[in-house]
């Protein structure tokens, strides 16, 4: 792979129309810049959306992109990949998009294991139509379709993937920068589907919704990396960890007590057991890639399908139209 | 009474005879479907002309032997030019009490029935069916010409040690009747005998069971001489060329793999399956070879974005579904509209509204295929005439959707999807050219929405083409593609979009009498699959002096141009449709054209009879 | 250049004066809509007639300072009727540059500017607006009144020991603003002053920011003398009552809160959000006490289908949206029209088509709401005429689902929802008797499609009720309930169900003239929100002498009696829509009624002069 | 609860039209013993539908029914009961119905926990439309619409239902009629969303598929009894047993030999560690209830606002409908 464009190149001409301190700022940086590392030709991204805030998101990124309808991102993206499995297809989306009018195809795409990478932008509120609750807004929370509160329990994004039998699953945080473009370098390169939930912070209808984790004491007490093959601890010093709690469940432990219980991740593991444990979790926060296992991508299989068919081919387009049982008519 | 083996002075067909129309039925489990494509097969092999009318009555699989589990199966053939299934059948072939009980009312006084006795001699398939006493002994079959056939006692026999169970045996059934209707119309059984070898490959036991069913029907109608000779219908004259028998999805199927071939586009198939519309997808889903990929999507929704997803990658998306789906796609069609994509939508009408009769056929989707969107979002419309004309009409709408950068919308029709006709297959010259004209070179570009002047299509530039990264969505744009709110740009970019495909319209052939000639007494208009019946009812009011003419639209949206003057010149006009009136609506409302309407919404094709009738009536007067 | 303070000798408004027209512009974070409300309120309150147009420009919040982050409000007001929001403003209040910029196209010749010079001073507000010098300074605004006052520095003096930030400081310019304009025209400060105690109650740091602001905006008017007294425009001569300023979304919640307590039956409105129906949901989620539940579902289908089901439960589904929606509950109103229970579908219609421009106005979704379904599948459209007429509409489209069981769709406009006017209270003796009738007493049950002679609607049966079990859905089924395959059946059925739609018509006033008498010269049909500004251009081409009519349409299906008798008598009639003639079309294709267009699809209502002039145009001669 | 009506009450006089043999004749045996059992007045029940022959079962049940949209039962299901939360709501969906076109509105009712029961009838097929591949369908089966073999993976319903946050989940086949019963009493009991995954056996077009579990041998060697407070013990005489493996996975284990190790079953633990494990269970097929924990029924909660917004109401609808700035013309 040659020279790949740098990260100005990436940005558009339009004015890039979010609320001033919106999350999808940090975001859209960290995507140019992480783009920019991939090697990959300007034209060979193709970026797909569906309709919020954070759907704009093609507009401001100078590669190929369709901003589609509400919810209806995977469809098209699918449709992209399977007729240019050589492209390299992003989604953008966010929690209501994603989620709520968009929840079937979603989970139909991470189960077909199509090879698109799904940037879901989760600020637990509907940003575009001025604040409603989304499916994961917190119970009891008040918005202006709300005023009573939430009265459902939200979804957890990471742990619907899983369920959905998705190969690739990460989250991470519209403001780190580092951590974040390495999951989606990791996405990039995954075979298949890849989703990562970025948490986003919209400072206008749901200010601080992640301040636990992006706050700067947050950032120590509440945050767990996760990290193939190295232990699950966090807090300060890596103070706290994660063991198993012998009834199936996780527990905290003191690894300075009890270091070899402390669960070592991995994400590579063929079932889906401790990583949907870690899709539950609310506290300490997971961040990083929770599962990365391979299976084909439905595009391949597709293609080589087709190419086996055109080899074992056995006549053209005048023997398809007549058919076995043609008649001459002199 | 009438015994088996009885011969008869004549022949089964009574007037003209050299067309005939038959109708086997029985027990939605008795492969009757089988049996009558396998008949239509033969019978196109040996030259007729024919149309046929396959009738499942219900999506559930109802219980043997009841009167909802009928299953029918109707065939029109000729030498002559055939252009319906035949208003009442001739011959009645009836498996079992229920059959008989739904089917005799469609067929003619005096006509043939052919009933499996067996079926008859069980008193619980007699009350199933709704009978009190065997109609086949209480003279309540007077009038018609009754042959009893022990079908099943007979194939019995005949696999007698061929080793299969009881059920196998009795699912053999459909050929002892297949090969008894061969003898009666002298078509061959050879392709037949091919046919159950090609299918049954990995099954010799029951390839060789139901050759043998196959032959003893045949010989059954040999020595049992239910008729004195078998009646031979001569071949029809056609056009000279390779023809074959095709049913319209089928016809569809082979469209797409024509279109993936002839313009060197990836096709992409993404459906969701929905009667009558899946068997399109099943078709074409063994078709990869030929550049086809097929997709079966979660839901419609899904499936039309996955093939708007393929034309933006610079393929071509297609979606096939039926009513109830096209309702689903509404917002994606108005998404393709402003995005001005390429993109062919096939409905495969059925009866409505709602899941309504989802295996019956009808023509109400009209209105909503041109204005089921939000907005202004004018599009295409086409609708094919015949089962062979989906093949003609899908690679028409290819042609526009690439042509002028659009999605358009193709109207079949549950009666053309699952009827059959021959079909003379086009050479590789007679097959259009379909050039997609992709954008490619970054110097030609002048914005995602500068148009080009003939066609006023906007440049389609697939991604992976360096230099011409582009954005396109749902949000109004400006003739560079950046999202503007401006109220002139907004109504420009209206009226552009809408001049665009009103242009459509220069390119197609002006509107065209089908039959008959200006200043005749009564133009009838008619769209998609009522052709055969209307061309029929028009000829033969004809035949009789009636000064009538008719003309067929393939084009709904945009109309042909000249169709105004042409109509204008019938002192009256009327629209005939399978549904409340919707082409006179759109014709009236669009030309301003006093039109009469008329109107059947049964969920089954026109019968000629009642359209001449309402022709006489207009027409008056009338010989012959 | 005009300095601030400097006294002018003649009041802001030239014409008439006792009818103006202001436009507060700013950015998007400015405050813009909530000073424009408020001036609004407190000038209904001083009882003169209004109609008001905000309009926020994007969807998304555009960074500040910029042309497309731009926000504004105008509104009209007088002492006698006003029926549009004006076409150009008499007074523009900008806030910064990228505002004056915007809007000074829409100002009048000679009208007045009152400009933010805080905003000027600084050369990236400027640059970002696109201007390369002070527009304050170059003399680009010779031909204008213009007041350069210090709205941001005067505030941030106001303020300054109020121990508030910076950015909590620079959002009260609005009050300041609204303080000003009330001095201007003479409003009391009062109600805005107890509308900021409500507001704030938890804030009274910001309430008291709030309160100083505008006391020092309205001294600051009443110091500087921008006019030499403030213009007083006395109230509008109404009709005697309580009045109230209402918005078109408002009165929709107002309405099913009517409906659940007159009813006494459990309204559920199940939405999904979006603009510009949004606020619906929000309003209506308050009214619980009243009876009415909110849900808001995962999606528009799953809305409408909660909304169904609270029906078949034996309440009163609602559902509302914008046109994308629509689209999306196309396949549930099929459902709805099949098992015949009540439905109220509102769609506040958005420019088009797709995404296209979510926060504009258009009256574009006419025909998707009449055929937007597959199948026959008739339902009656209702469209209100004004904001507080979405009241009265509503309720009317509540009766129509319950006497005829039937779902129904009300067409709202962007232009309505969000702009308000004032609005007389009905007491409890003018609003509608609504009686759901529902079926309780088996022994009156014939059949679940034995219908009402008279409405010809079938009987309503909520679940619970003991002996009266049954099964409905969206199969085609004869009049006992049972699903049916049957032709003539289906027939039977389609037609009873268009024949109870066209029915409803009986129950209608048969159509009127709204201004002019038959026999004029020109006859101007609308419908919907453009009710206003035809009015109004027929009212005053009427006064210049031009024999003009109008007639207004709220039912669109089933059309009033008597319409194309009466359009008969005019020598021409004119169709004056907001879309490219989709009334028009109806009008043709129903009546055959020979109709000419006019039509804009601008995403903003008409503009009165456009209107006059093109009524010119077609009347010719003319007086005045 | 006063006498309820007989079996035989709940069927109609519609005649029954599926193919015979197929499984859904069982089920509809079972749904009316055990909605005999629950002493419920007839008109108290409502069965509501998508499209599938599955939904064909409305028209089969005396009782109020709705035969509504593919896919679209819950919601429909949602707002009878908002409206009536005195019903007892149950949906009838199928594979299709349920997880391909109506994956998004299944998973947003159990997330909102509304009072409806759901019994999806999983044959791992398109039934009405004549064999398609569903989303449960095998990887790599041949059917009409993918004749080259299935490309995706199959969905879990079970566990897809657990990250949605279901409340209560349970299994059962169309056969096991006492097992189903049980199962149809509990949901019925359940206050909030219940699912009900029915493995059913589609003779036409997808005969066998759970042969593993309904052939003599199989009941024997392949079914795990979910039972609470009970060992997961399966096999001949409860010869096999599950316990955790350490790593977070469930490890097959010998009772006779280690007998504390064998995981007791805990269908009320507050989170779903142990139902996530047992949901991606091939083989053994446990049948049983999965989880059952108590969370406030969405249509009692919004109940219970209404009542409260209507006792704090301050003035009647002339207040409303004036509001706060009225003005009176004389
Ligand atoms: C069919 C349809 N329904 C509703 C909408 C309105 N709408 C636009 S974006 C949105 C939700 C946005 O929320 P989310 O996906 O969380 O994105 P965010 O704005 O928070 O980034 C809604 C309801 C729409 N555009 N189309
Ligand atoms: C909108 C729509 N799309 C498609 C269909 C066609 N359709 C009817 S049932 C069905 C799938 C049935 O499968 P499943 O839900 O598994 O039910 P089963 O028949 O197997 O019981 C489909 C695709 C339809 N009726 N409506
Ligand atoms: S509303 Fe929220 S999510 Fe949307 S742009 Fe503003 S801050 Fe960002
Ligand atoms: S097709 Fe299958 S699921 Fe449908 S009725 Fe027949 S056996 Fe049952
Ligand atoms: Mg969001
Ligand atoms: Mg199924």
């Amino acid at each position: 792979m040659g020279r790949g464009p740098t990260r100005k190149e990436f940005a558009t001409d339009q004015d890039v129309r979010w609320c001033p301190g919106c999350g999808d700022y940090a975001i859209l940086a960290s995507v140019q810049t992480a783009f920019a590392k991939l090697g990959v030709p300007r034209e060979k991204f193709v970026v797909v959306s569906g309709i919020g805030c954070s759907s704009r998101f093609p507009y401001y990124m100078n590669t190929y992109g369709f901003h589609t309808l509400h919810g209806r991102a995977p469809g098209v993206a699918t449709g992209i990949k399977l007729t240019r499995p050589d492209l390299s297809v992003w989604v953008v989306t966010g929690d209501g998009d994603a989620l709520a009018i968009g929840a079937g195809h979603l989970l139909h795409a991470l189960r077909r294991n199509v090879g698109i990478r799904i940037l879901l932008f989760n600020n637990r509120i509907y940003g575009l139509t001025k604040g409603q609750a989304s499916p994961t807004s917190e119970t009891g929370k008040t918005t202006p379709s709300t005023p009573g509160g939430v009265a459902d329990r939200p979804f957890r994004p990471v742990a619907l993937a899983l369920a959905a039998g998705a190969t690739f699953v990460a989250r991470s945080v519209d403001r780190f920068g580092a951590h974040l473009q390495e999951m989606i370098e990791r996405a990039a390169r995954h075979e298949g589907a890849a989703l990562i939930e970025i948490l986003q912070n919209c400072n206008i209808f749901n200010d601080g919704a992640f301040a636990e984790v992006t706050g700067r004491a947050g950032r120590e007490e509440n945050v767990l990396y996760l990290e193939h093959g190295r232990p699950l601890r966090f807090g300060p010093d890596g103070s706290r960890g994660l063991a198993l709690d012998g009834a199936g469940g996780l527990v905290e432990v003191d690894p300075g007590q009890a270091p070899g219980r402390v669960l070592v991740h991995d994400e590579r593991a063929p079932d889906s057991a401790v990583p949907d444990l870690l899709a539950r979790l609310d506290a300490p926060v997971p961040l990083g890639v929770f599962r990365d296992v391979s299976a084909p991508a439905l595009e391949q299989v597709l293609r080589e399908r087709r190419e086996a068919a055109r080899r074992a081919r056995d006549g053209g387009l005048a023997e398809l139209l007549a058919g076995p049982n043609a008649w001459t008519v002199p | 009474m009438i015994t088996p083996g009885e011969p008869l002075a004549s022949r089964p067909v009574p007037e003209g005879g050299s067309r005939v129309t038959i109708r086997i039925a029985g027990d939605s489990g008795d492969g009757i479907q089988l049996a009558g494509g396998r008949f239509a097969g033969a019978t196109a092999l040996a030259g007729n002309d024919l149309a046929t009318l396959p009738d499942f009555p219900a999506e559930i699989r109802a219980p043997a032997g009841t009167l909802p589990g009928v299953s029918g199966y109707q065939i029109q053939f000729a030498s002559t030019e055939v252009l319906t299934p035949g208003d009442r059948a001739d011959v009645l072939v009836a498996f079992n009490p229920a059959a008989l009980r739904v089917n005799l009312p469609d067929l003619r006084p005096g006509g043939v029935v052919i009933v499996n006795s067996t079926a008859f001699e069980d008193e619980t398939g007699l009350r199933k069916a709704g009978y009190e006493t065997n109609p086949l002994e209480d003279g309540s079959l007077d009038g018609y010409r009754v042959h009893p056939v022990a079908i099943g006692r007979l194939t019995r026999e005949a696999l007698a040690d061929s080793g299969l169970g009881a059920r196998q045996v009795e699912r053999c059934k459909n050929f002892f009747a297949l090969g008894l209707l061969s003898w009666m119309f002298a078509r061959p059984l050879e392709p037949t005998l091919r046919w159950i070898e090609r299918r049954f490959r990995d099954r010799p036991d029951l390839a060789e069971a139901n050759r043998r069913a196959l032959t003893a029907g045949y010989h059954f109608g040999d020595t049992a001489r239910l008729f004195e000779t078998p009646l031979e219908i001569p071949p029809a004259e056609v056009a000279a060329g390779v023809w074959r028998a095709l049913d319209g999805n089928e016809a569809i199927a082979l469209a797409l793999a024509t279109l993936a071939e002839r313009s060197g586009l990836d096709v992409l198939l993404a459906s969701y399956p929905i009667t009558p519309a899946s068997t399109v997808l099943h078709r074409t889903s063994r078709l990869e070879a030929f550049g086809v990929t097929t997709f079966q999507a979660e839901d419609e929704i899904g499936a039309v974005g996955a093939a708007l997803g393929a034309s933006f990658a610079g393929g071509l998306g297609v979606t096939t579904t039926s009513g109830p789906g096209l309702a689903l796609k509404g917002e994606f069609l108005g998404l393709a509209v402003m995005t001005e994509l390429p993109l062919v939508v096939i409905d495969i009408q059925r009866g409505g509204p709602s899941t309504g009769l989802p295996t019956r056929t009808e023509q109400a989707d009209l209105l909503m295929a041109l204005f089921g969107r939000h907005g202004e979002a004018p599009l295409p419309v086409l609708a094919p005439r015949s089962p062979g004309d989906c093949f003609w009409t899908v690679l028409e709408a290819a042609r526009i959707a690439l042509r002028s950068m659009t999605p358009v919308v193709v109207l079949s029709e549950g009666y053309l999807a699952n009827g059959s006709e021959p079909f003379r297959v086009p050479g590789e010259d007679e097959l259009p050219e379909i050039r997609p004209r992709r954008l490619s070179d970054p110097q030609r570009f002048e914005g995602t929405y500068v148009r080009d002047p003939e066609t006023l299509a906007r440049p389609w530039i697939a991604p992976g083409t360096p230099g011409l990264e582009h954005r396109i969505g749902g949000l109004e744009k400006d003739e560079l593609g950046r999202v503007s709110y401006d109220p002139d740009n907004h109504e420009r970019m209206v009226a552009a979009r809408a001049a665009k495909i009103a242009r459509i319209a220069d390119d197609l052939p002006p509107a065209a009498l089908e039959e008959g000639e200006p200043g005749d007494d009564l133009l009838v208009i008619g769209w998609g699959g009522t052709w055969g019946a209307i061309t029929e009812a028009v000829r033969a009011e004809r035949a009789a002096g009636r000064r009538v003419a008719s003309l067929h639209l393939r084009h709904l949206n945009p109309l042909p141009r000249g169709l105004a003057e042409l109509a204008g010149r019938f002192p009256r006009v009327l629209v005939a449709e399978r549904n409340c009136g919707q082409l006179a609506l759109l014709l009236r409302g669009r030309l301003g054209l006093d039109v009469e309407s008329f109107t059947r919404v049964r969920g089954i094709p026109f019968v000629v009879a009642e359209l001449r009738e309402r022709i006489a009536a207009i027409v008056g007067g009338g010989v012959s």
